[in-house]
């Protein structure tokens, strides 16, 4: 025996007009209607965001305002749509980063692409590239779509940093060995 | 109980008013004697006599000196080089530097002995860098042996020749590990080399079979060929012969060398009959018996050994007799002879950061795990006195000791190790309170080496 | 039990697998014929053993005996003989084997080591994985999979050291990444003598460097950056280019000499970034020159030919021009074999006396050679030419001064470079057919572009007679054809036979009639290349001296 | 004013209430589509359709923004989009019937106003009560139910036409429930005319007089038929839903398992066609119930007109009526829709088992009840 049969309560003669349960649904229903409403009037209206909200991928400035990305390609590997696409560079050794020694030279993502699994954030190394709280994109032809270097900085902005761990480096590199 | 009497043999003279360094002086001792009469024997009889007497190395690892001698590769046509290890860098010792200052002569002869025992025609005598009177005395002293026939073309007479060059160190503890001796010697970086295959016995100085030899070695083989075999194995006990030089250091009241039988002084009598106990008002804490890589012993601690009849004995640090096996019964080595002691005045977590900061400094580079794991012992007990002590920090530290010993190129990695296994194994409860103690001095005015 | 084995075999036991491996074999090359990896970065084994890294410690063991009467002691329990196991750890590198030798690789003391070693290593390495070249081909990201430990117990301050050293024209230095193996230090003592690097300061503050007044500006610079087991070394021309994990390896052969350097190229899309040497012992070890490494960047250099028609269209043009008048044709001991044969049955179909090239350099004994053609030899095996070729060609000058040449089709060469005047080909009608442009181009009547070898398959024949054979790497340039093709399509539209362009039709043409390479198929030559039979060559004069793993013909007499 | 449409002749006048009477309910219909927008969000917790505006009404304070909110300019958008949108026809349909469909589904829809009363007003001359009406026939309700049944044919032709498996189940499912309900329906209305027709009188089947009956004095001249035949109302409602195809029965087009049901093939102007028609159903048959069971203009029970209007002007009483039966009227629509979104789709053998083995028998039963009441009360 595979199956149990399961004892039911008859139903009145009431019940089986249904006519109580449609007048019940009816004053149901209305009910609803005088309520307020529960959806929200977008664009005009936003939702709250939550914390750790998968938007659109940005790249970040770290408060010092340097480039947290040092283009090692590690977003671009492990994308699944392939939607990153980056050509590594270095650092000018002239400028206040050069210990850093690599940034990207480009660094494009395709939104038509992008499937915002947030894995690219995930496997950075640096925590330069996160996914934000932009949320709706849009554009009026496939470039557009395409968020180069200067775009996904400007949506990206500056985080907030825990590490320092190039200034720490720098910091390192000028107090020499001679501190240990 | 008190201590027997000192036994000098190689620092008979050593003290003795008016004694100087020149060779007529040397001499009038009784010097080259045992040379000439030496010269007249086979070399074969002279080796087994030394390897009859039992001599073992003064270096540091007591390794038998005959022993070695018979590992040379004497078939190989190439020549046998004898290379005299006078670089004393093992902190804690200067017994080498007192018979090259005070008796060089005697030196010189215990090589040419040895030379000529072992068909060794060019010996070199490396001398530690920063002994730059040593070597100057050791020049002058050669130079004075050349004059008499002693060294150089057709020693006494004889068609033997062997000529003795005095090479000045580079500066660095790994030179005096034998196959970094080599290297340096070699002109270039002291890098220990690997083993196998490069044995010096085989393949040494200029890929030649080498003898490497400490000072004190060289000229016990001139005493052994002058008292013979059998009258030096009678000095000390069983399988250690012969005298050793202690050099006594730390806090005690007389702090210095002292020469005794192997074996037939202990611990407890040199600290405290021979160097007068501990300064007023203080007791010993800790004693270091063979330079600063031995392990060291805590005063109050027991060691159970195991005699040859199958019973037990207890010891107490005092009880140790000082011969190389009993030293390494009780978990030590007698190394080098070096004895340091610390009373109850020193923190052994600063001690400790100061021993590491020598082998941090000294470590050659060459292979990982000294390398990277002297100096980070150094930075843990650096950062541990500096005030940033963690509990944990003790055994780290001594989890990256075992990580280091036992897997180096050459025996620095037990060197660098040893210290601090057996301080955090002795000391572990000062590790772990060291944040908190009072006594400490946690600060950056602590000087470290 | 040791089993009896052959004179020059040792029969020794790794992780309990019996194995008889050749005397003078180190434990970790023992391993390897066992399929077992035994971790290491200081040893190379086309280089002297350091045994510095201590990475590759390993249990060792020898059967127990009886030291009086050397009987064996045998173990009751197993029955087998006693191993008395060594209680230290020894390094696999340095340690050769010896008869009835017991190897444990796998031990518990030796994973510690390992992860010990590994820790040492990591804890003032500056992890800078994310900007470092070496990530994905690194050693030590290799073996911390294998033994890291995962998190830092390490919470001082690293050692810092200096970043960004030239140590070259061609290599960049980091000595932060460094581990200190010495691999490139002996490698310019050993096999460039060229002995310039070295290390300065002590204990972990030992940093790599040039002697003073000395740069590590000789040809073989580039090496030291392939055996870096880390990124401490890395190439000034690759760096920060693009990662390696994005590239793929195609094999092909260095075309910088008549040495025929095995080599890898790594491209990606389309564009090659690096050119790295591939090992091959009887060949080129595992070393190529730097000058090598740069002939990628022909392919994309601005004097690319580029199609202006069809290719069926300048065929035909071609083919007219060829019908008529008196031809010559200049091969070129560039092309590969299978071009150079087709280019010897256009010249025959033709009626026309073909030529190469020669091309020579200074030769270095070491992976240089005098002949800077790659495929000399080939020329001569296809039957292009019957003789050594010149380096002028003053048959051809003379002959077209005389009137009797009044078409040359060059396929790739330069005929100013080879001694004709600007005069001289204004006298005749050219057809040139070549991936660049040159003064022989700018005078042709027809160009056809070609590929560069990058772009295409083939084979050449080294100076030891060694035919290698090398595979496409990027597609072609859009427009421009195969080199093969074009021959063929000349071949065909001028009258000759043609058996097929792909390489098997044309192997198959080869291999019945050229008896060197009788029951020879493309497909079958090996990774490392088939020694051919040179007796029918060997009364020529080859200008080669020796190098790596070559002799002269004349050497090898005498010696 | 009045005088010279009453000097019109007749034609002339019923052309012009003809027209004013589809002017009125098309723009209901809109609306309707309209409110059903509205409806069903405000039911489900949204504020619905509220974007279009026209720029000119924007600029009117409140006034602009309120209408915006309430979306009536969807209504105007959506018939532009009707009209303007491009005219798709499917390859594979019968060109002439597809074509004809939504026709014949709009013409019987509208010519049922025809005999519906939709007010009524006292005339001046004889001071009666005359009915506002295109065409006080006595057939009444008989030409409701005869053309408004009409319109099935025009979701059979749609099924049909469109030459596609879901149109054509969808117009077999129609003929089928229409003939199933159109019964019921029938038999429900029945005791009313009993009720009006008593013996004695003219027989009638005139809907003013049905209203008329529920406007007589006394406590059972005053009451509405909803409270005297409270079976009839519901059956008649019951099946007024699966005539008008309104949810829960709205089996040809139920879009879960029909797509589209009739209408699949159907798109932009033939498509509105179809739904003018469908509100343009539901508003007359909502009328027809307000006729017949809820007092018609009657403003509340026991109330009636007559007595609220007897003071005003004809024109005035006229809309007073009209008002109130409009009123009446979009309650019920709004009945309609508010059922709609409350109660799911019966299943296709659920529809026909109610309308045959419920429906059917009750009001079979129910017919017989109230002949037998009606027949006491007339003998005692």
């Amino acid at each position: 025996m595979s199956f149990k049969t399961v004892e039911r309560k008859p139903l009145t003669f009431a019940e089986r007009t249904y006519v109580p349960q449609i007048v019940n649904g009816l004053m149901t229903t209305f009910k609803k209607m005088v309520k307020p409403n529960e959806t929200l009037e977008y664009p005009e209206a936003r939702p709250p965001i939550p914390e750790g909200y998968r938007g659109v991928p940005t790249l970040v400035k770290d408060p010092n305002g340097r480039e947290k990305c040092v283009s090692c390609q590690l977003c671009e590997f492990v994308c699944p749509p392939k939607a990153i696409r980056i050509k590594p560079g270095e650092i000018d050794p002239t400028s206040d980063s050069a210990h850093v020694e690599k940034a990207p030279e480009a660094f494009d993502i395709d939104m038509l692409r992008c499937i915002y699994c947030g894995l690219c954030q995930e496997v950075c190394p640096e925590e330069a590239i996160w996914l934000q709280n932009v949320f709706s994109l849009s554009g009026y032809t496939r470039e557009e779509m395409v968020n180069d270097k200067d775009k996904l900085y400007e949506l990206g902005g500056t985080l907030p940093d825990k590490h320092f761990k190039w200034d720490q480096k720098k910091a390192a590199e000028d107090r020499g060995n001679a501190a240990h | 109980m008190t201590a027997p009497a000192e036994r000098r043999i190689i620092f008979k003279h050593i003290d003795e008013e008016g004694y100087s360094n020149d060779i007529a002086c040397y001499q009038k001792h009784g010097g080259y004697e045992v040379l000439k009469k030496s010269v007249a024997q086979k070399p074969e009889e002279l080796r087994d006599e030394v390897k009859k007497s039992g001599i073992r190395g003064r270096g540091g690892a007591g390794f038998p000196c005959g022993l070695k001698w018979s590992f040379v590769d004497r078939k190989s046509g190439k020549p046998i080089y004898l290379v005299v290890n006078a670089d004393e860098s093992e902190p804690g010792t200067f017994k080498d530097r007192y018979i090259i200052h005070q008796d060089p002569h005697q030196l010189i002869e215990g090589t040419i002995i040895s030379c000529f025992a072992n068909d060794v025609k060019q010996a070199y005598i490396y001398i530690r860098g920063e002994f730059p009177e040593g070597a100057r005395i050791l020049e002058e002293a050669i130079q004075e042996a050349r004059d008499a026939g002693f060294v150089g073309k057709n020693i006494c007479g004889t068609d033997y020749s062997c000529d003795i060059f005095v090479h000045r160190g580079a500066g660095a503890y790994i030179c005096g590990e034998e196959t970094g001796l080599i290297e340096s010697l070699e002109g270039k970086r002291a890098n220990p080399r690997i083993k196998p295959p490069y044995f010096p016995a085989v393949l040494g100085l200029y890929q030649c079979p080498t003898i490497v030899n400490n000072v004190e070695t060289l000229c016990h083989v001139k005493h052994i060929l002058d008292m013979g075999a059998d009258a030096f194995l009678k000095i000390g006990s069983p399988n250690n012969t012969g005298t050793r030089i202690f050099c006594v250091s730390g806090q005690v009241q007389k702090p210095g060398y002292y020469e005794y039988a192997c074996g037939e002084i202990t611990m407890g009598q040199l600290l405290n009959d021979v160097c007068g106990g501990p300064l007023p008002g203080r007791t010993f804490k800790a004693v270091i018996p063979g330079g600063s890589s031995a392990k060291i012993l805590r005063f109050g601690e027991k060691f159970t050994i195991k005699n040859k009849d199958g019973t037990t004995k207890e010891w107490a640090v005092e009880d140790i007799p000082l011969d190389f096996d009993s030293l390494a019964a009780a978990g030590t080595m007698g190394g080098s002879g070096g004895v340091i002691v610390m009373d109850d005045s020193v923190n052994m977590v600063e001690a400790l950061a100061n021993i590491n900061a020598f082998y941090a400094h000294e470590s050659c580079g060459q292979c990982t795990p000294c390398r990277e794991g002297s100096l980070w012992m150094k930075k843990i007990s650096t950062r541990m006195v500096h005030g940033e002590a963690r509990e944990e920090d003790g055994e780290l530290i001594k989890n990256v000791a075992d990580q280091i010993a036992g897997r180096t190129i050459c025996a620095f990695g037990e060197a660098c190790s040893w210290p601090t296994q057996s301080f955090v194994a002795k000391f572990g409860d000062e590790f772990k309170t060291y944040k908190d103690d009072k006594n400490s001095k946690p600060s950056d005015s602590l000087e470290l080496v | 039990m040791i089993q009896p084995a052959k004179p020059d075999l040792v029969t020794v036991f790794i992780d309990g697998k019996e194995i008889a491996v050749p005397k003078g074999t180190n434990v970790i090359e023992a391993a390897r014929m066992v399929g077992t990896d035994v971790p290491h970065y200081c040893y190379h084994p086309k280089l002297t053993v350091a045994g510095n890294c201590r990475m590759c410690l390993i249990e060792l063991g020898m059967p127990m005996a009886d030291r009086a009467t050397r009987e064996p002691i045998m173990d009751p329990e197993t029955g087998k003989q006693k191993i008395n196991w060594i209680p230290r750890p020894q390094i696999g590198c340095g340690t050769t084997v010896v008869p009835g030798m017991h190897v444990k690789t796998q031990s518990p003391m030796v994973k510690e080591c390992r992860e010990g070693v590994m820790e040492f290593l990591l804890i003032n390495h500056p992890l800078d994985c994310p900007i470092c070249d070496q990530a994905g081909e690194c050693k030590l990201q290799e073996q911390a999979t294998g033994y890291g430990r995962g998190y830092s117990r390490f919470i001082e301050q690293k050692n810092v050291k200096p970043k960004r050293t030239q140590l070259g024209p061609r290599v960049t230095l980091d000595d932060e990444r460094c581990v200190l193996c010495s691999r490139c230090i002996r490698f310019c003592q050993e096999v460039a003598k060229d002995d310039v690097l070295g290390f300065v300061d002590r204990g972990s503050y030992s940093t790599l460097t040039c002697y003073p007044g000395k740069e590590l500006t000789n040809n073989y610079s580039l090496n030291t950056v392939d055996i870096c087991p880390v990124g401490a070394l890395t190439s000034t021309d690759f760096r920060f280019k693009m990662r390696v994990w994005f590239l793929k390896q195609s094999n092909s052969i260095c075309t910088e000499s008549s040495v025929g350097a095995n080599t890898v190229v790594w491209s990606r899309e389309g564009v090659i970034y690096r050119i790295t040497p591939r090992q091959n012992d009887e060949v080129n070890d595992t070393w190529m020159a730097d000058s090598g490494r740069i002939l990628y960047k022909e392919v994309q250099s601005g004097n690319r030919l580029k199609p202006t028609s069809d290719l069926k269209t300048s065929v035909a043009a071609a083919g007219s021009l060829l019908q008529d008048g008196a031809v010559a044709v200049v091969g070129s001991g560039r092309s590969s074999v299978e071009e150079q044969f087709l280019t010897a049955k256009l010249a025959k179909q033709l009626g026309a006396t073909s030529y190469i090239v020669a091309r020579h350099g200074e030769e270095d004994g070491l992976l240089i050679s005098k002949d800077r053609n790659p495929n000399t030899r080939g020329a001569l095996v296809t039957g292009l030419i019957s003789d050594l070729p010149a380096t002028e060609l003053s048959d051809l000058s003379a002959d077209i001064d005389a009137g009797k040449v009044t078409t040359i089709l060059s396929v790739g060469e330069d005929l100013t470079a080879a001694g004709l005047s600007a005069e001289q080909l204004a006298k005749v009608t050219l057809v040139y057919l070549g991936s660049h442009a040159n003064a022989t181009s700018a005078a042709a009547k027809v160009i056809i572009p070609t590929l560069t070898v990058f772009e295409k398959s083939g084979s050449f024949i080294n100076q030891q007679f060694r035919l290698q054979k090398f595979a496409s790497t990027i597609p072609g340039l859009a427009g421009a054809a195969d080199d093969r093709v074009v021959l063929d399509q000349l071949l065909a539209d001028v009258g000759g036979a043609s058996a097929g362009s792909d390489l098997p039709s044309v192997w198959a043409e080869l291999s019945a009639q050229i008896p060197a390479f009788a029951n020879t198929a493309y497909a079958n030559i090996p990774a490392t290349g088939l020694l051919l039979d040179s007796s029918n060559w060997s009364g020529l004069d080859f200008p080669e001296g020796e190098s790596l793993h070559f002799k002269p013909a004349a050497a090898e007499a005498t010696a | 004013m009045i005088d010279l449409y009453l000097n019109l002749p007749v034609w002339v006048q019923a052309t012009i209430k003809g027209l004013i009477a589809i002017g009125v309910l098309i723009p209901v219909a809109g609306a309707c589509s309209m409110a059903e927008r509205k409806v069903s969000a405000w039911i489900q917790g949204r504020p619905g359709p509220n974007r279009a505006i026209v720029p000119w009404v924007a600029w009117i304070p409140f006034v602009g923004k309120a209408l915006q909110r309430l979306g009536v300019f969807h209504l105007m958008a959506d018939g532009a989009k009707f009209v303007f949108k491009e005219d798709v026809v499917p390859g594979h349909v019968n060109k002439f019937y597809y074509y004809v469909a939504p026709l014949v589904a709009l013409i019987p829809a509208l010519c049922t106003i025809v005999v519906v009363p939709f007010g009524a007003y006292i005339d001046a001359t004889t001071e009666t009560l005359k009915p506002l009406i295109l065409a006080d026939v006595d057939v009444g309700i008989l030409a409701v139910f005869a053309i408004g049944s009409l319109s099935v044919y025009a979701l059979i032709l749609a099924g049909w036409a469109s030459n596609s498996k879901y149109p054509f189940l969808g117009g077999v499912r129609a003929s089928a429930q229409l003939i199933s309900y159109e019964l019921s329906m029938t038999l429900s209305v029945i005791p009313v005319f009993l009720w009006v027709n008593a013996p004695g009188g003219n027989g009638t089947l005139s809907l003013f007089d049905v209203v008329e009956s529920q406007s007589q004095a006394g406590f059972l001249g005053g009451m509405w038929f909803i409270f005297l035949m409270p079976m009839c109302a519901f059956i008649f409602l019951v099946a007024l839903f699966a005539e008008t195809n309104r949810q829960p029965f709205d089996m040809p087009e139920s879009e879960s398992d029909l797509v589209g049901g009739f209408h699949t093939e159907y798109g932009e102007f033939k498509w509105s066609l179809f739904f003018v028609a469908e509100y343009v159903h539901m508003t007359i048959g909502s009328g027809v119930f307000v006729l017949l069971f809820l007092g018609g203009w009657n403003p509340l029970p026991w109330i009636p007109l007559e007595m609220v209007i007897s003071s005003m002007p004809m024109w005035l009483g006229a809309l007073v009526g009209v008002g109130c039966f409009l009123g009446k009227t979009f309650f019920f629509i709004f009945f309609f829709m508010w059922v709609r979104w409350t109660l799911p789709r019966f299943r296709y053998d659920q529809v026909m088992k109610l309308g045959w083995q419920k429906l059917l028998p009750l009001a079979i039963a129910n017919v017989i009840f109230y002949a037998l009441a009606i027949a006491m009360i007339e003998l005692s």
